[in-house]
Order: structure tokens, then C-alpha cells, then sequence
């Protein structure tokens, strides 16, 4: 973990409440595709976990939904302009243990993290399959993003105004080594309950601190008692006590 | 120079900055992030009796300046506390470490203290009789003078170490509570726990928390810590160490003044993991600021406004 | 069209916002800034039997997220708010007004209480047994249930108008004090009044406030209002009025879903002096967003989280 | 009283801690010389209430010493920023009783609103004679600014490193029609005392809401209980219960 000044250098919609955010700053404590940081926000007592998007040696991209006040405050936010982040936290996603043929399942602001995990994977010489589900075509961001990586995408739309009418599970292929999936509890359970592999799952929950000092937000697996900002925010589907 | 050096029940310390229980683990985490031998102390996570899982999730909501938790006393127990956690908190803190204990009986505090009573490095035993998040024990201990007094009591017939009773502010006259300590033989207290507070998330209607309410922390609190603090030092004779809404040096020295002898941060941590840290740093230059050469001086050193 | 009425203790209001005691005078100097018709009603200036300057100053100390006030009552006494206030208050207000009463006596309180029954525009006589500011009366009527009802039964005695008695935060058990209130005839209680705080001013070393300590008050105590709040409506059967804290149309709402039928706003009125006719601009806009068509129907509804 | 957002032109150091800010905005509120605005600042409940110095249709001139928290972010704005204000605070100076030669007093960050005065005093052709006392020569600003406007100007340094040794007292002419002072209380104290005319002294005091709401900054007076935002900052020298 690090905590570090980084500078907006752009901040811009991909949907009515997806943004997009690129920031310069220093990365080096960012190991792992599905981990998150923790932004400082001005008037805000408790920063903002952000799932980690996409990095490299100086800039870090985030894509996040206007949700409530702080997400509306970043929005707000220009280039030029500085965020205290807290970078590196939680396990992120384990790439050696995804075999030849992943599949990698982002569920509305679940499919940002998927971006940089699809990178690496490919970068290690994987086959990659993306399933991206939304609610409806308005909401849909990324599919070009994730094929110009050289993915095979599916989209999936709750309404099927784009791609397979349905939900992700809807989509699901034949034939995968391990998956990775980032969602909506519904659809991490859904997914749970509909593959046939090993893969692990990335969880949300209120945080206190992000670093795994305040035991806000535990969960229960079947391996202990886990710190979703610590030992999380990516479980193995083995240890998932559902 | 300035001297920073405080005494706290007979145990000196370099600087009066101590991380609160719950907000600092058992040390290791930070002790990665800076080495936390430049604290006076620091006190590690509520420990009980048996292990427990605390409350379910979610357990935070965000307040104006402040947050409120409802952990409710996550632990792995006091045989793998001593097992396990302690040897770690050994291997990066050289110092005299403040335990803090809950319990749901006399006989849980009273067993609990006696385990770390036999552990070395415990310097200090931090007697929680004011926990908000949990049920049928913690903070109904910290509401009525008995049974503050017959924790405090219970405590001190099991341990030789000094015992500091943290206190409740969701009372009507905590002095009273103060004094009934004191008189059971408590070394010193420390206040004020988080005051019992709730958040509704209005587009779910339903409590922010699924305990419903929390604890209520940061820098929102401290007015009424500092009001605590002083009413009560005023009151006692035993040390008092201060607690609530600290986040600055200037915090740490408008604690003192109002008659704490050392002073914790709490909820600060959880949003600037560096924050103690930087009080211990910035602290011999708000001395220097506020002409303060000796900080133990300062303790309770304020000349109230003449009546008019 | 969202429906922002509500009924208190019989009298309809056309929105729940209410400007708290002692931060809008009798009116008339807000009148001069806008329209004040727009409110659903205002609680004015905390008034006594005789008239008290109140508190040395300085009064006021700031503190992250909110303020200490120890005005300590200042008001020319119940006899020239009859005589000069209300007249000047009536030419710019149109509607029931909130008549706010203090004492230092059972029988002061029905002296004032007396006399402002006799008055037309009050609506509601909320008697104020939790002013911090005081010596020898005020809060020491909050902080037992026994006084709290025998002040309550005392006012009923003298007037037919709905009494609201306003309660103090700094008890142990806030709901004990609500339901002796009730019983003793109370129509409606409001609560939160100030919590007791102090600041120091390090470089004097001395308080900031002469008084020593004061009523803290703003968005930093919202989270403790909001729980007393909830824990007081769901014990008593009588309306609550909910303050403390609230200084946008979404803090309206949440303590409504916490039990309140209608909210005051205090120190925001200092900071904002067009706070409350934002609010009650902003309402049926917020009510839209959170899917509300009428506001009477979220008292209290919230639904808790199952326990696991 | 008026409530309306001002941005900053300029933001320049008089002294060490003495600051002058000129901001653009909606000055029609303020009716009198001695008025004050009360200033918001990002993270800070109450408003910082600051003596106006100098005004005119679409700019306002504050003077403000650097003293605490508020100030010292003040101190570190920078033109374009924007500040909301609420103006046309406070009694202000009568002029009308000024007479033919009036003299005003200003101590330390007493001194700025005493240029506003002079201004308007010299507008209306009075002979204005002007004191201003400081601590020390480092300490020092405005006199030329005084002596620009056409007024006698006497600087008074309590070390003698700059003009006369000594208190403002010990400058007093022997002739002026009227008083105006303002200054710490100390300073008040002596020119009560010292001045053998009528006179106006201005005051301060920790306030709540600066428009008369609070009773925060009440004072007993010989004509009464008093707000110090509302019926002052200004009292007459005859009303002062000393």
C-alpha cells in the first residue's frame, strides 16, 4: 500500500453515470489486476474504494458510477485537479491458476476491473472470453475496448435492446479453463451457481479504511473469517460460503 | 528541545500519541506502513474471552466529519490473541503495548485480564465497559457507577499491572461513573468510547447498519470528548487519557489542556493510515508554536474566564 | 404532485420545515431575506418569565461540522415578547407559531406557558427542558423522567394548546424521559437539543467559550439525533419532533424515516440564512428522487435489516 | 444584508500575516463604511466575519490578518476562486456627525475599515486627519494609501522603529470635531478615555451568524443589550458602559 498525490488528466462519461478517469501519478504499489484504491475526497470523512481499471508505470484509470455524493463530487472534478489515493489494496485476481481459456464475467461497474485483468491475461498469452452484462444498450461501455485487446466479447443486456437478451449467465460458453467475475452479489451468485470451474469472485462492502484495519467489512468463508479489503476483495469460488 | 515525555500510570512514554483499540489491529498492519516504535504506545484490537465474528455487514456508514462502525468486537479470542497476535506485535513494537479488553460478565473481563496480565509486553490493561455494538454486556457495564465498579474491582484483584477503565459517553453524569471507578481502584480511565449513533440510507430505506445503530467516531466527537475529558479529570485524581475526534497536534495539545494525560486516535487511522505518525512528527513544532517546553506541563492547565 | 403536508399535534403544516429556537429571533429579521410564509411553521426565540441578558460572551466556538453556542437565554422576558415581539411577528409570519418556553422553575414555566396560551398565533408551546446554558434549571428538568413529567404536567395544566416538551441528548437513557413526557400529558415531544461541548483555545489556554462549556450543535451531531430520534418514536405513541443536524431536504427525509413527523433546522440558519427556504424549495424535488409521493407516509417507515 | 458568490482578483501580502484581497462581486448591500462581510470557507461551519476596507460598484477590498485556520486558507486562495459571501453586515460608521475635521484611529486590523471611511469623509470635504498604530515598523501598511487619499496621516509604532514611540494616544491632535476608532479593545480602552469629543469605536466579538440571528455577540450597553453584528460593530463613545 502506498498513499500518494495523483493528478485528474481526464474525467469524462462513457454512459449517463459511468465515468471515465485517468490519473497520473505513482502506480508502483498497484500488483495486481482486481485490486482497488481508496480515494480522499474533500469534505468526505471516509474515502472511496475504486476498482483499478487499467495501469501502467504513470497512469491509473478508473471507471466509476455517479452513485451518491462523493461519486458526484469526482464527476465534478477537472483536469489539473489532485485526489489523495491510497493505491494497492486487496488480493486482486490470480492469473496463474487460469489456464489456457479464461472466461471473465463484468456485471454494470463490475466490468472495469475485467479491463485490466483481460490485458494481463492476454499479455500471458491466454485466450480470453469476455461476458459484459447491463441492464440496457444506454449503459453498455467498453466492448470495443475489451475486443481491441483481442477478446471474444458477449454482451448481454437485462432488456436485450444490445447483444443476448438475458443476463450474463445467459451467455455462458461450452468450453473454459477458470473464470473471473465481477458483479452484483445476484449475478456473483448466479455465476456461483451456473459454472462448472474453479474461479474467483470480487466482492463489495462498505470499508472503513480499505487496508484491513478497522474489521469493517468481514465476511464468512469457509477457510475463516476474511477482511474483503485485505484478504479480498477476490475469492476463490471454493471458499465462498453461499 | 522540547520534551514530549508523558507518565502514564507509572509507565513513561515518549510522546502522549497513542492509536485507540479498533483502529490499529494488533500493530502489524501499520508497522509495514511505518515504523511504529515512534508511538508511546498504541492499543491493540478488543480482545474477549472466546473468539467472535462480530456483527454482520454492513457495519459502516459515513457521517459528517465523522462514521459511524458496528464491528462489535471482532476477535479472534484471548488464547489466539496470546498465541498468535502477540508474538507478531512483539517482533515490531518494543515498547510497552496497551490490551484492551470487552467482556459480556464480570467473569469474562476478570478471566480475559488474567490470561494478558501473565503476557510480558502488556503494559497496560484498557478495560472496555463502554462498547455500543454489542448486546447484553459492553457498554451497560459503562452506564451505572455499580457495575463500573464491580468490573473495575473484579479486574484488580487479577492483575498487578495498572488497569484503565474506558468509559461511555452516552450517560447522563459520567463523572459519577468516574469516581465509581477511581474508588474500585482503577489506575486510570480513558474516554470517551463512540457515542451511540444511526444512518438511514433514504433510497433504501432501511438503517445504513445492519445492527441498526453504531458508534459514532472522528473529529465530529470531539467537542464532547474534550467536555468529557475535562469534566472528569476535574473530578479524579487518576490519570486520564483522552480519546475522541483526534486527528492533529494541536487535538493532542487541546486535549491535555483540558487535563488528559495521554491521548488516542481513533477513527483518524482508518482515513490516513499515516496519521499518528505525523501527530508524533508535528508535535514538538506545535509545541514550539504554542511556547509549550515541557508537554507534561500542559496537563489540565487552563485558567477559566472569570464570572461576570 | 408530492404531497409535502403533514399533520402536528392537529394542525396541519404545509411541509415539515421548521427553523429551530434561538436561530431565527422572532422572524422578522429573516423576513427581511425572504418570505418566511413558505416554512411550515418557525419555533421562535427561547423565552422566560423575566428578562435575562444570558451568558458572558465570547459564546460561540467553532468546531469540525458544527458550533458551541452558550447564549444562555438571552430574550426580554415573556411579558415584551407579548408586548413587542409577537406584534412585529405577526406582520410578517401568517401561520401557527412555535412558542418556546424556558425556566428555572416548575412554576416559572407555567407562568410563561400561561401567558402565551393567551396568544392567538401560537400554535404549539415547546418547553425547552435541555438548555445546556443554565445553571439551577433548564437541562437539570431534562435529565430525570420525575421532573421531566412534572414540568410536562404543569404546563398542561395551564394551557389547551398541544405541548411539545423538548428534550436533552446528555442522558443515559433519552427514551425513559420521552415516556414519562408522555405520560404526564405531553402532546409531542422535540428532540435533539444541543449535546454539552467544550473548546479550548490552546494559544490562551483557556476556553474558548467563557461559560466553559456550551451547546454543540450542526451536521456533526446529525448522526445522534437521528438515533434518538428513532429510538424515542419507536417507544412513545405521541409525534416527534425531529432536530439536530439537518441542513438539506435529504436530512429532512432521513429523520422523518427515523420518526419524526416534522424536523427543525438550527444552527444552520447561522451559517445559511436562506437554508430553510432552500429546503423547502428543494423537498418535492428530493421527494422525486427518492420515490416519495407523500410525506406524511415515511414517518417512521423504515424497515430494520433481518438479523443473521 | 445579501448573500452572493465573489471571485477573487487579487490575494497579496501587505506584511507577513497582513493580506489584501480584492474580489469582484455584487457589492450593493454594503451602505456605510464599518460594515463587514462574512465569509464561507470549504470545511469550516461558521463564516469569517472580515471588516470591509474599500468598496465601489463591482469591487470589494478586504484587509485580514492571518491569525487561525480560516485566514491562513484565505491566505492561500488564489485568483479566480470564488468565495460566498454575505454582505452588507453591521451599522457602519455615521458620517453625519463627523464634522469639519474628524479624526479616525485605527490600531493594527483595526485600520482597514477606517480607508473606506476616509475615503467617503474626504468625498464629503472634510479635512480628515488619520492615526494608525502598529506594533513595529514590519508591521506597518496603508499609510501611503491614507496619504494618496488626501488625509494627514500620524503612524504610531509601540517600539518607535517606525513614526512616532508609542500608543495611538500618544498621537492624538489637539483639535478634531469627532472620533472614529477601531482597533483591539485595549486600544478602544485608552481612546475612550484620552478623547475629549463624541466619537464612534467599532468592536469585535466571536460570532455565531453575523446578521443579528444568534445572540452570539451580544453586549450590554448603556442604552441597552446590543447584537455586535447587528446594532453594531459601531457604538457610540456616549452608549459604551465602561
Amino acid at each position: 500500500m502506498k498513499q500518494s498525490v495523483f493528478t485528474i488528466q481526464e474525467n469524462t462519461p462513457l454512459t449517463r453515470d459511468v465515468m471515465k478517469m485517468v490519473l497520473l501519478g505513482d502506480t508502483s504499489a498497484i500488483t495486481a489486476p482486481g485490486q482497488f484504491v481508496n480515494i480522499r475526497l474533500a469534505g468526505r470523512f471516509l474515502r472511496r474504494p475504486i476498482s483499478v481499471c487499467d495501469w501502467d508505470g504513470k497512469t491509473l484509470t478508473l471507471i466509476y458510477k455517479v452513485v451518491g455524493h462523493g461519486t458526484a463530487q469526482m464527476k465534478a472534478m477537472v483536469p489539473g485537479e489532485k485526489l489523495d489515493l491510497l493505491t494497492g489494496l486487496g488480493n486482486g485476481y490470480d492469473l496463474s491458476v487460469a489456464g489456457d481459456h479464461p472466461l471473465l464475467i463484468g456485471g454494470g461497474v463490475g466490468v472495469p476491473p475485467m479491463y485490466g485483468l483481460a490485458k494481463a491475461l492476454i499479455q500471458a498469452g491466454k485466450a480470453v472470453q469476455v461476458i459484459l452484462g447491463f441492464n440496457t444498450w444506454e449503459e453498455c461501455f467498453y466492448e470495443e475496448a475489451f475486443q481491441a485487446l483481442g477478446c471474444a466479447v458477449t454482451v448481454t443486456t437485462v432488456d436485450g435492446s444490445y447483444g443476448t437478451k438475458g443476463f450474463v449467465t445467459d451467455a455462458l460458453p461450452e468450453h473454459y479453463t477458470h473464470f473471473y467475475a465481477c458483479g452484483p452479489e445476484p449475478m456473483l451468485k448466479a455465476v456461483h451457481a451456473s459454472t462448472a470451474t474453479s474461479g474467483q469472485l470480487s466482492f463489495e462492502e462498505r470499508m472503513g479504511c480499505g487496508f484491513g484495519a478497522c474489521m469493517g467489512c468481514s465476511c464468512k468463508t469457509l477457510t475463516g473469517y476474511k477482511r474483503i479489503c485485505k484478504e479480498g476483495p477476490v475469492m476463490r469460488k471454493e471458499e465462498i460460503a453461499w | 528541545m522540547v520534551n514530549t515525555k508523558v507518565t502514564l500510570c507509572g509507565i513513561q512514554l515518549d510522546n502522549p500519541v497513542i492509536p485507540a483499540s479498533g483502529t490499529f489491529g494488533y500493530g502489524y498492519e501499520f508497522a509495514e506502513l511505518y515504523d511504529i516504535n515512534c508511538l508511546g504506545t498504541f492499543s491493540f484490537k478488543g480482545t474477549t474471552k472466546d473468539p467472535r465474528f462480530g456483527n454482520p455487514t454492513p457495519r459502516i456508514a459515513e457521517c459528517p466529519a465523522g462514521m459511524i462502525n458496528a464491528v462489535g468486537l471482532q476477535n479472534p479470542g484471548v488464547d489466539q490473541v496470546i498465541r498468535e497476535e502477540l508474538p507478531k506485535l512483539k517482533k515490531v513494537f518494543h515498547k510497552p503495548v496497551m490490551a484492551n479488553v470487552s467482556g459480556f460478565s464480570i467473569e469474562d473481563y476478570a478471566y480475559t485480564c488474567a490470561r494478558l496480565d501473565q503476557e510480558e509486553q502488556v503494559g497496560w490493561l484498557e478495560v472496555n465497559i463502554s462498547c455500543p455494538n454489542v448486546h447484553g454486556g459492553g457498554m451497560s457495564f459503562g452506564t451505572s457507577p455499580q457495575a463500573a465498579g464491580e468490573v473495575t474491582r473484579a479486574v484488580k484483584a487479577v492483575t498487578t499491572k495498572p488497569v484503565i477503565v474506558k468509559l461511555s459517553p452516552n450517560v447522563t453524569d459520567i463523572v459519577s461513573i468516574a469516581k465509581a471507578c477511581e474508588e474500585a481502584g482503577a489506575d486510570g480511565l480513558s474516554l470517551i468510547n463512540t457515542l451511540l449513533g444511526m444512518r438511514i440510507d433514504i433510497a433504501r430505506r432501511r438503517p445504513v447498519i445492519a445492527n441498526t445503530m453504531g458508534g459514532f467516531s472522528g473529529s465530529a466527537i470531539f467537542p464532547v470528548a474534550v467536555r468529557m475529558v475535562y469534566q472528569v479529570a476535574q473530578a479524579v485524581k487518576i490519570p486520564v487519557v483522552g480519546i475522541g475526534g483526534v486527528s492533529t497536534a494541536e487535538d493532542v495539545i487541546e486535549m491535555m489542556m483540558a487535563g488528559a494525560t495521554a491521548v488516542q486516535v481513533g477513527a483518524a487511522n482508518l482515513t490516513d493510515p499515516f496519521v499518528c505518525r505525523d501527530i508524533v512528527e508535528e508535535l514538538p513544532r506545535a509545541m514550539a508554536r504554542y511556547k509549550i517546553q515541557d508537554l507534561s506541563q500542559i496537563i489540565g492547565g487552563i485558567q477559566l474566564w472569570e464570572k461576570t
